[in-house]
């Protein structure tokens, strides 16, 4: 299956590049940075991209084999679960969470926990017709497979890292980039998989 | 006033989180039995179907400009036409948005505007005739939430 | 409406969500959508307009320090002369060494005409509820002044070549709590957040009709928003700070647009959600 | 308030007895008095309440406004024309303020 994934992934079509060709990632980065003259306390690590961003800058998403099996392999050890190790948490707290598009803006209340606002880019429950399709529709998917305890660790490693599944997703690192707690992650796990969620009805 | 940069960016943020930004803060909202009574009093009892319609999207991408529009049925001469119309939703903290009142010069009951509603509501128009009879419409429109911030 | 395939594997490969049926919204979603936009779409409607009007005043309305109008600033046709200039931005400017979009030169004319610090029109740039901002005005009005004309970035200086192949670079560059690029939004056709379909910014016919509507009467402020608000605002949705008003990455990346949309008419301002 | 002239469309000419329609846009924001603001205290009301249509000193359209109506109120409307005149508009404010607008229409 993921080599499936991967090879309509390289035969997505790519914009042809109308002039990047030959500027220096550096130069970029440069004036990236001095484009923010005011940056917040304990922001500025934002600025800077990591190894696996940088990647798939250079790439435009579309790696080749070797570089998007090294950020498969980094990414999975970039993982972290809850202390208890229960990976289904609460679907009814998710299910709210994921029509949230708020948190962690630079005029959000930075102690307040950001929303995972799946909706802007997956369909959840049939009932919310403001959904996006960036991502495929998730409706249903606890109906189409077990809910056994691999598929749960899949599921949550995916929302947890989306990258150590597949290399350049185009789904944020959720967890994995502190965006979401690992307990909001497994009340996500619960959403997609809990057969009471309305995920699934 | 002289607003500093975060306080400028954080209102103009807030008009987007807050989706309507007219209406959504209030917290009261009519009940749909508050724009009956409505319009019971101003039809003087229960208006009839028919005769008037009223066009609005079946689903609005925001909430601050749905685009509504009402035609009556009426010859507008001096002695038979359409004399008021009221527009109300009744979701909104103020359920009555607006009354027109037209003359023979109006040619036609007819008007545009555009509105704002604070939610998936329904939207109820009512013409009231010279000679006293009245006539409603009523039609739902779903207001999604929007954009990257939801 | 069937989103691309390819694209999707690439969006969440591993957890098997290959029926392609499933992806498919709703048909009248979309259907309905386009009915609230078609009878939003009379041009005569558009709040936007009243801006092109203040604009123009406030434009020709002596103020500032030195108590002057901007009529003798100088959009890059020369001074004064203010049809069709946005079109032919963004551009280099000699007398002020770098590049700069339609937004950026009016504040730059405001200070070298008028007096008033670039610093206070970067930081009044966006209006407040209640509280118009000038420069938007301002830009509305210049904007405006090129409807018809089609967008033609000018790629004939160093810098200009520059500033594309920066812009390019930024459009595809990750980064920040979320992992986004502009790519990530867009990038494919067909696509929506929510129920806003997005603009395929690396398809001139898509990017045109986007980019030659700015500055737009955004429905959901209530106000008029010009490009440089755009800019900050899909920076701060990425989780970056604030980036800065005119800063060499916002012209930059409006450079790499107005290319993809070259050749569109400008129809500023157009009404968005 | 409003630092900006209204937006008025009426054609130029109709015949005798044509139903032409009209356009209006007015620079307002339309404060609903619903907001509050980030402190808590809800913002005072300041709305268009009422705006008119007269030709040639009579009536022909007028509408009462609330806070439900969208920012910068926009109305479309006809009006039948059976000689050469002026329509007057009127915006009145909550503030008491009354802004006027005049077009003169021909007769054919």
């Amino acid at each position: 299956m993921k080599r499936l994934f991967i090879s309509l992934l390289l035969a997505g079509a790519c914009a042809a590049p109308v002039a990047a060709e030959g500027i220096d990632p550096a130069k970029v980065e440069a004036v990236f940075k001095a484009s923010f003259s005011k940056v917040p306390e304990g922001w500025a690590s934002r600025l800077v991209q990591d190894e696996t961003q940088a990647e798939c800058s250079k790439y435009r998403d579309n790696p080749p084999a070797a570089a998007a099996d090294a950020i498969v392999a980094r990414e999975k050890k970039n993982i972290r679960y809850p202390a208890d190790g229960k990976l289904m948490g609460d679907w009814e707290a998710a299910i709210k969470d994921a029509d949230n598009g708020a948190g962690k803006r630079s005029t959000d209340d930075p102690t307040k926990a950001a929303g995972g606002n799946c909706y802007a880019c997956h369909q959840l429950d049939k009932k919310n017709v403001a959904f996006g399709t960036v991502g495929p529709s998730l409706l249903g998917y606890g109906k189409d497979r077990k809910a056994d305890e691999q598929t749960i660790k899949e599921t949550y490693d995916k929302i947890f890292n989306s990258q150590s599944v597949l290399a350049c997703s185009q789904m944020p690192r959720m967890g994995a980039n502190g965006f979401l707690t690992p307990e909001q992650v497994r009340d996500f796990v619960a959403m997609l998989l809990s057969p009471d969620s309305p995920v699934n009805k | 006033m002289q607003l500093t940069r975060r306080e400028v960016l954080a209102l103009s943020v807030g008009a987007t989180v807050f989706g309507v930004a007219g209406l959504r803060a209030g917290g009261a909202v009519a009940a749909p039995e508050d724009v009956k009574k409505l319009m019971m009093e101003f039809a003087g009892g229960e208006p009839k179907t028919g005769r008037i319609a009223l066009t609005v999207p079946e689903i609005a991408e925001n909430g601050n400009s749905v685009p509504v529009s009402f035609a009556v049925e009426s010859p507008m001469t001096d002695k038979d036409y359409v004399s008021s119309v009221m527009l109300y939703a009744d979701g909104n903290p103020v359920p009555t948005v607006a009354s027109f009142t037209f003359t023979p010069m109006s040619g036609k009951a007819v008007a545009t505007t555009r509105m704002r509603l604070a939610k998936t509501q329904n939207v109820i128009v009512v013409a009231k005739m010279s000679d006293g009879s009245s006539f409603t419409d009523t039609k739902q429109v779903k207001v999604t939430i929007g954009g990257c911030g939801g | 409406m069937m989103p691309r395939r390819g694209k999707l594997g690439r969006l969440f490969a591993g957890v098997a969500l290959a029926a392609a049926a499933a992806f498919a919204a709703p048909a009248w979603a979309d259907n309905e959508l386009d009915t609230y936009k078609k009878m939003l779409a009379d041009p005569f409607a558009n709040p936007g307009n009243l801006y092109v009007d203040e604009g123009e005043a406030l434009w020709k309305k002596p103020a500032g320090p030195k108590n002057v109008s901007l009529e003798k600033c100088d959009l890059g046709l020369g001074a004064g002369v203010v049809k069709g200039a946005h079109a032919k931005m963004p551009r280099f400017f000699a007398d002020a060494g770098r590049v700069m979009d339609t937004d950026t030169r009016i504040a730059w004319c405001r200070e070298q005409l008028q007096g008033i610090p670039f610093a206070d029109s970067a930081k009044t740039a966006f209006s407040a509820r209640g509280k118009k901002s000038d420069m938007e005005l301002l830009t509305t009005y210049v904007a405006n002044q090129s409807a018809g004309m089609p967008l033609s970035p000018q790629l004939g200086h160093e810098k200009e070549k520059e500033a594309l192949a920066i812009g390019e670079a930024l459009f595809f560059r990750r980064g920040s709590l979320l992992d986004y690029s502009c790519a990530t939004c867009h990038a494919a056709s067909d696509t929506r957040i929510r129920l806003q379909p997005l603009a395929h910014l690396t398809e001139n016919k898509s990017a045109g009709k986007v980019v030659g509507g700015w500055p737009v009467y955004r429905v959901s402020q209530e106000s008029v928003r010009a490009m440089q608000n755009r800019m900050w605002d899909c920076h701060w949705q990425m989780r970056y700070p604030s980036i800065d008003f005119g800063s060499e990455a916002t012209v930059a990346l409006v450079m790499y647009l107005t290319k993809m949309g070259e050749g569109a008419p400008v129809t500023a301002p157009a009404l968005a959600r | 308030m409003s630092e900006t002239k209204p937006r008025i469309k009426v054609p130029e000419t109709a015949a005798a007895g044509e139903v032409v329609t009209i356009k209006t846009l007015m620079s307002h924001i339309m404060e609903s008095g619903q907001r509050k603001d980030k402190d808590g205290n809800v913002i005072p009301r300041k709305i268009i309440n009422k705006f008119t249509c007269e030709f040639n000193g009579k009536p022909v359209f007028a509408c009462n406004l609330e806070g439900g109506i969208s920012a910068n109120p926009y109305m479309e409307f006809t009006a039948k024309v059976t000689e050469s005149g002026t329509f007057k508009f009127a915006w009145v404010d909550d503030d008491g303020t009354v802004t006027t607008a005049e077009q003169a229409i021909a007769v054919k």
